[in-house]
């Protein structure tokens, strides 16, 4: 057991909390699709301290291929979400 | 040599703290976005030495793209979109 | 010889670029902070650019490292001035 | 190395990370929390590399800090109205923008109960003896996957089938994002500074992407992180207010969307064909065949992320807005 992989994973959930949070309490849409992307920073940020083996040590790959996948997927989900929200914005003004 | 690497590493740090701290502070969103282009030169900074602490060679590709896509941010951030239907 | 001038050179690099950044924290307002930053990006990151191509000693990695600071330095001129003339656009209040 | 001093560097860099983060959440307004947000990104992408997983750190520094900014950036100049809470005026609303006290502290409380079980669970993990074999099993067969990068193995040779899903969401995603309404307009001309950057970050940028791409088979790189920079040289040309950001029109576009699942699809129904696994290539053509793959992934995930930055189909200007026009003037006849 490492103390950098101790010291990362922590922080990764104190950033899950935190975007959870966020994305729970906030009344705006956007500060709400920031939220989620925190969020899942925090699940990356656990992933690749999984997959951290020490120093000089090759870490595990398939994490990382994991949250490089995640990295795309959810810059993708938030355009949506972003195109969402402006199609809500303009229905409102509409009714 | 590790230990210059190293001790400057955590002067970049603390270099962007200092940024940080504005960032924090403000006031006008252009002090913000400002200090977020330091954080971004420290980052630069940081990944160059990290490249050489960790002999990780494709830090440098990193730190390349971090500092060509530094541009876009303050573009989109000051880019006037044309007013045509919102 | 080599190590102790790439050591003075990143060491320098480090104290503008925390001079830069003690600028933008000290500084009242936007336009002079806009010029700490440049001390902090030009200066500092050119430094400490120079200092790692002087420790590699490869041709190919000080080509990167080139780069990498020239990217930064246009980077940062370029929105240093979108940032500034945003700002006046703003107080002219247009 | 001195570990007690890398130490120190890591506390701090965790403990920027947190402070971006909750200030980024701790605000309402819009705009500061985009770029704090931002400067999120750029930390994180230190963390990667930190964390020894440079193709993330890439990733992370084009997309993360790059492209989802750019994002977020525009959507929080567009409308301020509607993504701050002022502008929920409709009464179902008000419980939302107002929180009460109890339930703020209340989500807040599971939230710390969340962190805890993960922390928990992970620490739990960690004190376990390690499982070594799937990355044992990766480093025996990285000889026969066509590629010597690790991480492009796992996601375009032993993991195919995740990567090819990954290109249909995206995809799917786009789709969305056209259902949803027309782009947004497009950006005044950002003056003479601004165009000076542009006549050589462009080429650059689609320089890299190339680089990353070739390069990906034995290093860092890849599709994912070269379609994001082919992506940010549409964005800086959209941002310096041209209409021409690069991508093709009509039929065209299309294919290009499509091209990712398409190219990865036809390989793996062809490799069905010869008789061997859906997707599983003979060793001796691997390489040649990831490379194809990468290839067409990257032109499908550049065209998706400059959609999604333009948030909806692009205003044609050629023939087809020619033959659009023709055929509203004859429904109005």
């Amino acid at each position: 057991m490492l103390t950098t992989q101790i010291l990362y994973a922590l922080t990764g959930c104190v950033i899950v909390a935190l975007g959870l949070r966020g994305a729970l309490l906030h009344a705006s849409l956007l500060q709400r699709i920031v939220a989620i992307n925190v969020m899942g920073a925090g699940v990356f940020l656990l992933l690749i301290t999984v997959a951290y083996r020490g120093p000089g040590l090759a870490p595990d790959p398939v994490p990382h291929a994991l949250v490089l996948t995640g990295i795309v997927v959810a810059v993708s989900a938030t355009a949506l979400a972003l195109a969402l929200a402006r199609r809500l914005h303009a229905e409102r003004d509409d009714g | 040599m590790t230990e210059l690497f190293l001790l400057s590493a955590l002067g970049l740090m603390l270099g962007l703290f200092l940024g940080l701290l504005r960032v924090l502070l403000g006031p006008g969103v252009g002090d913000r976005m400002l200090a977020t282009q330091l954080i971004g030169t420290a980052g630069v900074g940081m990944l160059l030495l990290l490249n050489v602490l960790l002999d990780q060679p494709a830090l440098l590709d990193v730190a390349l793209i971090l500092a060509l896509l530094a541009a876009v941010a303050a573009a989109a951030f000051t880019g006037q979109q044309q007013t045509q239907h919102d | 010889m080599i190590n102790i001038m790439s050591a003075i050179l990143i060491l320098a690099g480090v104290f503008f670029y925390l001079a830069g950044s003690i600028g933008l924290l000290r500084l009242p307002d936007l336009y002079s902070r806009l010029h700490a930053l440049t001390k902090a990006d030009n200066l500092g990151l050119g430094l400490l650019a120079a200092g790692l191509s002087l420790h590699s000693q490869d041709l190919f990695i000080m080509l990167k490292l080139l780069l990498v600071w020239l990217a930064v330095l246009a980077a940062s001129a370029t929105s240093a001035h979108l940032i500034a003339r945003q700002a006046r656009r703003q107080e002219t209040g247009s | 190395m001195n570990p007690a001093s890398l130490l120190v560097f890591d506390v701090l860099l965790l403990l920027s990370i947190v402070g971006l983060a909750w200030a980024s959440l701790a605000t309402t307004d819009v705009r500061r929390s985009v770029i704090l947000f931002i400067a999120f990104g750029l930390v994180l992408a230190v963390a990667w590399g930190r964390l020894l997983a440079p193709d993330v750190a890439l990733a992370e520094a084009a997309i993360g800090a790059g492209l989802s900014g750019a994002l977020l950036l525009a959507a929080a100049h567009r409308q301020p109205r509607l993504l701050t809470p002022e502008s929920t005026n409709a009464p179902r609303n008000h419980g939302a923008a107002g929180a009460g006290v109890v339930l703020r502290w209340a989500v807040t409380l599971l939230c710390t109960a969340l962190a805890g079980t993960l922390a928990w669970a992970l620490l739990h993990v960690f004190s376990s003896t390690p499982h070594d074999m799937l990355p044992g099993a990766i480093s025996a067969n990285l000889a026969a996957s066509g590629v010597s990068n690790p991480v492009t193995a796992v996601l375009l040779n032993f993991r195919a089938y995740d990567t090819l899903l990954e290109l249909a969401v995206l995809l799917t995603a786009v789709l969305g994002i056209f259902a949803l309404g027309q782009a947004t307009p497009g950006y005044q001309p950002a003056g003479p500074v601004f165009d000076g950057l542009v006549r050589w970050l462009v080429p650059v940028l689609i320089l890299t992407a190339g680089y990353l791409l070739w390069v990906g088979a034995h290093a860092p790189g890849g599709a994912f992180q070269a379609g994001a920079m082919l992506a940010a040289a549409g964005v800086v040309l959209r941002l310096a207010g041209r209409t021409d950001t690069g991508l093709p029109e009509g039929f065209v576009l299309r294919i290009v969307m499509a091209a990712g699942v398409g190219v990865f699809l036809l390989v793996g129904l062809a490799l069905l064909l010869l008789g061997r696994p859906f997707l599983g290539y003979p060793p001796a053509w691997a390489g040649a065949l990831i490379l194809l793959i990468e290839t067409a992934a990257m032109l499908s995930i550049a065209a998706t992320l400059l959609l999604a930055f333009l948030g909806g189909q692009p205003e044609s200007t050629g023939v087809k807005a020619a033959a659009d026009r023709q055929r509203e003037e004859i429904s109005r006849c």
